[in-house]
């Protein structure tokens, strides 16, 4: 009997996440289309009750109710399962990320680790989703996905191995409570940067958006996909976004902890800090697609592995140093900095054989000035 | 019958020749003198009538030549007179500036004439168009499949004497 | 046996991608099949003709007044520039005298046209490189001029207000008005753009060196317009065979160096610059008078045959017309300037990427209207 | 309104409460239930890896093996060797079955003619009987204690691999990056090419 209820209880807990998540999900696509909107000077909704408000709610009524489009080409039982293994996995990481101090699924001592094994997963929904699409853009779209989230699976792990080192553990409880003096983002901004590009790299989002590119391959792994089948990728995706921020908030930012904290208040002040935190954090990767372009697939491929991955040993060299001869935290961050600002200097210059000077003139024939100087 | 006079006395020459065109007159007999050519005006513009065998070669001639260096093709297109189908080849030099108008006459039965992509590389879409629309075949061409039509049409849209199908409003 | 035949299949496979006609980034019905290696593209076969209507077939049936209106249609981005070089096609068999101020009323909204039909690309390119904002802040801009033409001619787009002989009417009494705060307007709109596209650094690493067409080929090819100045060849109609009354004004061709993808976005970037100096000399100069010389209904032109040449927002746009004295032309030609660019595109793809192809074919700036005719 | 999407939906809800329960349960569980759930992986696992030689789809397969896999990933989750199961799910749940599948999308696999039949089919029958009575063989005469589920601290085993396992760990390494030296090698283009 205790057995029945005990399960009950956990999967209620699952359903409630995932209600909260779908909840997340729906007010960060409010966000980021009236964000985008203010960029674009426009108002982005505004329909669909107050300041269009409604307008996912609506947007995700239409799209369950929308008739499903199969092409008579697909295989159909991997195009069934695709969509379910791209957002299985990054739901699930949701169960050991917490929100707060102790509020969390559950609390797992390995739980980076977690979190990077279960994220892998999902490019096996990308791929295929692609292949099974029957649809040649789609296959290059899966194959855009695979490539690139395992490139960029690398240096996003050596970044998180850095504060892993500095936490002394993978608990994400514990590596917030550690940056109760100063936070991760201080001691290593290059570990911050790394595991940032890499984190939007994984959820493929501009300027990386290369696997569902719309004016290349016109959505990749998604272009055969309708109604509720794409709406959980969209749920995915956004939900991976929101993870990648909240991990960065979590590790680099000092997640709920804010100063002048502290006690009991913590547990559930903590809550709104982090979430104001995290909406920051995501706000900035909206201000990222509002104004880059897009990366080509070989110059993406050639930054994480030439850039990315040299980096992110350099930072866990740095880091082991660190802790090894106990250097004092200020001068790792200096150190840090320089390595950065010297890194810039470097790409600029190296992607400066695309020069940054005018190749375009203003020709003026001679015959010209002379008219107008008669 | 009336229609047809009227075509050819439209070629009538009215002279409106600028400086460059004049110049561009005076200099074309000596340089095309091993082929049978008249030289007319067309408004403001020579106009070299040549023999459709002769096409290519006088081409690659006024494209070599220092004086003329016409390295531009502007405009390739068709004019369907019923009696005769005519190939007009505006070309333009973009260093010496002018402009001059090549034709040459071929038979509608079987029109085919000698390509002129090994010339002008742009030429390649002005003759697929043709061939579609006016049924000349260009010899030597790379590949001279429909271009705008579809495959498998029937008849030369592009001439007079096509019949247009009659279509039902839907 | 087994073994040759396993070495022999075991090859990563060429796989054949059909881009368009529906396909959001090939600016109309335009389909290329592109085979491809992996990422790499290994051959292209450019198909066009889903827009074909026969355009030039139709003038041979239509009176030349109603002709201008079908040219309003061949690029539905340039309508007025179209409509000017068949005017000035059968003005100039007429030898018809145009009054000043319609000359000069044509040319500043022809340069409107020009400058409408650049922000487009820029807003389109922008798109195509990945990046959504700058179309959003060009159709802002061009959303301003659309509504210009329609204070002018009555219509946002097919206007039909340049006529054999002048234009439709006169411009409304407050035109010299509001074209200088629109000019206002679009320098700050276009300074937008440049901060935010020109010298991004991803968006120069996708189109610095890339597509690189040589002047020689693009001569080869009867490339113009934009496309070919790129190239650094510095040919533009209006100043080599000034029409109308271009000669007047004191702007300059912007020519690039390379010829790829970058030197095409910013040749019509500064075109704009180039156009909008164009309109501001057109306003201080613009004389009062007739806007236009009457004319019979049904035109009558000598017989004769003439070739006129004009520079399109796409590039030279050229208008043979033969004429047999009576009220409809014996034939019409256009010489596209869309069709001509369009050509290259086979041997600019190859050995490019994917994405690249976008970019590329973004680059030339083509209307399927125009191709197809 | 759409049936197959609200079914979908319930679905995809139904298919997350179990991957979710089966995670949340392996904590502080008498073995009763482990043992029920065991028994379910083990049968997935089994079912996954039979099919992976029974389906011709080489897609099919591989989606097998990864189904197989991810069932002995959960084995090892059930027995508390969490890390384990995560290296498990992060290697072959991502890695390599990206591999397979890149390699079999991008090379002209399934047009060749899949061999079903050839001289070595005696020896591989056999060689494969022997392999199955050698594991059955070792399974039956071991002596397996079953004792209470323990999970190491992950720590302990940090340690253990760098002090006590150092030298097969580095020889691992070793092995591996001659592996990827070698596959460089392969790929690169020749010279002369």
């Amino acid at each position: 009997m205790s057995l029945i209820i005990d399960v009950g209880m956990r999967v209620s807990l699952i359903l409630g996440l995932l209600t909260g998540l779908s909840v997340v999900v729906l007010s960060l696509v409010w966000v980021e289309r009236k964000f985008l909107g203010r960029i674009q000077m426009r108002m982005g909704p505004m329909v669909v009750g107050p300041y269009g408000l409604l307008q996912p709610v609506a947007d995700a009524i239409k799209l369950v109710a929308k008739e499903d489009l199969l092409s008579p080409w697909v295989d159909r039982i991997v195009y069934w399962i695709a969509p379910l293994a791209v957002f299985i996995p990054s739901f699930m990481i949701w169960v050991t990320i917490p929100i707060s101090r102790d509020i969390v699924i559950r609390n797992m001592d390995m739980g980076l680790f977690y979190i990077i094994a279960f994220s892998v997963l999902s490019i096996v929904g990308l791929v295929a989703a692609g292949w099974a699409s029957s649809n040649k853009y789609a296959v290059l779209g899966g194959f855009r996905a695979a490539a690139q989230l395992i490139s960029y699976e690398i240096p996003l792990i050596m970044a998180v191995l850095g504060v892993a080192m500095l936490a002394q553990s993978l608990n994400l409880q514990e590596i917030v409570n550690q940056q109760d003096t100063y936070v991760y983002a201080l001691v290593q901004p290059l570990g911050l940067l790394i595991f940032f590009i890499a984190g939007l790299a994984e959820i493929g989002r501009t300027p990386f958006d290369i696997h569902p590119a719309e004016s290349e391959v016109v959505g990749g792994p998604f272009v055969e996909y309708s109604g509720a089948h794409w709406s959980i990728f969209f749920l995915a995706e956004y939900i991976n976004t929101f993870a990648v921020a909240a991990l960065t908030v979590l590790m680099f930012l000092g997640g709920w902890l804010l100063p002048g904290l502290s006690g009991g208040a913590i547990t559930t002040v903590g809550v709104l800090v982090f979430f104001a935190k995290t909406y920051l954090v995501i706000l900035i990767i909206f201000w990222f697609r509002g104004t880059f372009p897009r990366l080509r697939i070989d110059q993406l491929m050639s930054f994480g592995w030439k850039m990315l991955v040299p980096l992110s040993f350099l930072n866990i060299i740095l880091t082991g140093c660190y802790m090894f001869y106990g250097w004092p935290a200020w001068l790792m961050s200096i150190i840090s900095v320089t390595i950065l600002a010297s890194v810039f200097w470097l790409v600029s210059k190296r992607m400066n054989n695309t020069k940054k000077e005018y190749t375009v003139h203003i020709y003026k024939p001679e015959s010209l000035e002379v008219k107008n100087a008669g | 019958m009336a229609e047809k006079d009227k075509a050819e006395e439209a070629i009538e020459p009215i002279n409106r020749l600028d400086a460059k065109s004049i110049a561009l007159q005076a200099m074309l007999p000596g340089i095309v003198s091993d082929f049978k050519v008249t030289i007319n005006t067309a408004f403001d513009l020579v106009v070299v009538a040549v023999e459709p065998e002769e096409i290519k070669q006088i081409c690659l001639l006024l494209r070599d030549n220092d004086e003329t260096a016409f390295d531009y093709l502007l405009l390739l297109c068709v004019v369907d007179y019923e009696d005769y189908l005519q190939v007009v080849y505006h070309i333009y030099s973009t260093s010496l500036k002018h402009t001059l108008v090549v034709k040459t006459n071929v038979s509608p039965e079987e029109p085919s004439l000698e390509s002129v992509t090994p010339v002008w590389k742009g030429a390649d879409w002005y003759e697929r168009e043709a061939h579609d629309l006016f049924g000349v075949s260009f010899n030597a061409h790379p590949s001279l499949s429909p271009l705008l039509l579809y495959e498998g049409f029937e008849g030369f849209p592009g001439r007079r004497n096509y019949e247009m199908p009659e279509y039902k409003e839907w | 046996m087994v073994d040759q035949d396993i070495n022999k299949k075991l090859d990563t496979v060429q796989m054949m991608v059909n881009m368009g006609p529906q396909h959001p980034s090939t600016h109309g019905v335009f389909r290329m099949v592109l085979a491809v290696d992996g990422e790499r593209i290994v051959d292209v076969e450019p198909h066009i003709g889903y827009l074909h209507r026969g355009s030039e077939k139709l003038c041979e049936g239509e009176i030349y007044v109603q002709i201008v209106t079908l040219f309003d249609r061949l690029d539905y981005l340039s309508n007025l520039n179209n409509e000017m070089v068949f005017c000035r096609a059968v003005e100039k068999l007429m030898e018809l005298e145009i009054p000043e101020r319609a000359e000069y009323i044509r040319v500043i909204l022809c340069e409107l046209n020009r400058v409408a039909s650049h922000l487009l690309f820029i807003g389109t390119f922008g798109l195509d490189v990945g990046a959504m904002t700058p179309s959003m802040y060009m159709f802002r801009d061009r959303e301003k001029i659309q509504s210009m033409f329609e204070a002018v001619t009555g219509a946002r787009m097919m206007h039909n207000y340049i006529r054999i002989g002048g234009i439709k009417n006169d411009v409304p009494d407050d035109f010299i008005h509001r074209m200088k705060s629109l000019i206002v307007e679009l320098k700050k709109g276009l300074e937008e753009a440049d901060k935010l596209l020109s010298f991004n650094e991803i968006f120069l690493a996708r189109t610095k060196n890339i597509g690189t067409m040589s002047a020689k080929m693009a001569i080869e090819y009867g490339v113009s317009g934009p496309s070919l100045r790129a190239s650094g060849v510095p040919i533009d109609i209006r100043k080599d065979h000034p029409y109308s009354i271009y000669d007047r004004f004191d702007f300059g061709i912007p020519i690039g160096e390379i010829g790829d993808c970058w030197d095409r976005y910013y040749v019509r970037l500064e075109e704009v610059r180039q156009s909008i100096s164009i309109m501001e000399q057109a306003l201080y100069q613009l004389p009062d008078g007739d806007t236009i010389t009457p004319t019979r209904f049904l035109l009558r032109p000598p017989k004769g045959e003439v070739y006129v040449r004009g520079e399109n927002p796409r590039g030279e746009i050229g208008v043979y017309m033969i004429s047999d004295g009576t009220d409809k032309p014996y034939r019409v030609k256009v010489r596209p300037p869309s069709f001509c660019n369009l050509m290259t595109i086979k041997d600019l793809l190859i050995d490019t990427y994917v994405a690249d192809a976008v970019v590329i074919l973004g680059s030339l700036d083509i209307v399927l209207g125009e191709v197809d005719r | 309104m759409s049936l197959a999407g609200i079914v979908f939906y319930i679905l995809a809800v139904i298919s997350i409460s179990m991957v979710g329960v089966l995670v949340l349960i392996t904590t502080n569980y008498d073995l009763s239930l482990a043992e029920t759930v065991f028994y379910i992986l083990a049968a997935i696992s089994l079912v996954g890896a039979l099919g992976v030689v029974a389906t011709r789809n080489v897609i099919y397969a591989s989606f097998l093996l990864l189904t197989s896999l991810m069932g002995v990933a959960s084995i090892y989750l059930l027995l508390l060797a969490e890390f384990l199961a995560l290296v498990q799910i992060l290697i072959y749940g991502g890695a390599v079955i990206i591999v397979i599948l890149f390699f079999i999308m991008l090379t002209r696999v399934h047009e060749v003619k899949s061999i079903t039949d050839n001289s070595q089919k005696p020896f591989a029958f056999i060689t494969s009987l022997l392999v199955f009575g050698l594991l059955l063989a070792g399974i039956l005469n071991s002596n397996i204690e079953v004792g209470e589920r323990s999970s190491v601290p992950f720590t302990e085993l940090g340690t253990s691999l760098f002090t006590q396992w150092a030298v097969p760990f580095e020889v691992a390494s070793l092995v591996l990056l001659i592996a990827l030296i070698g596959a460089i090698v392969i790929a690169r283009p020749k010279e002369d090419e």
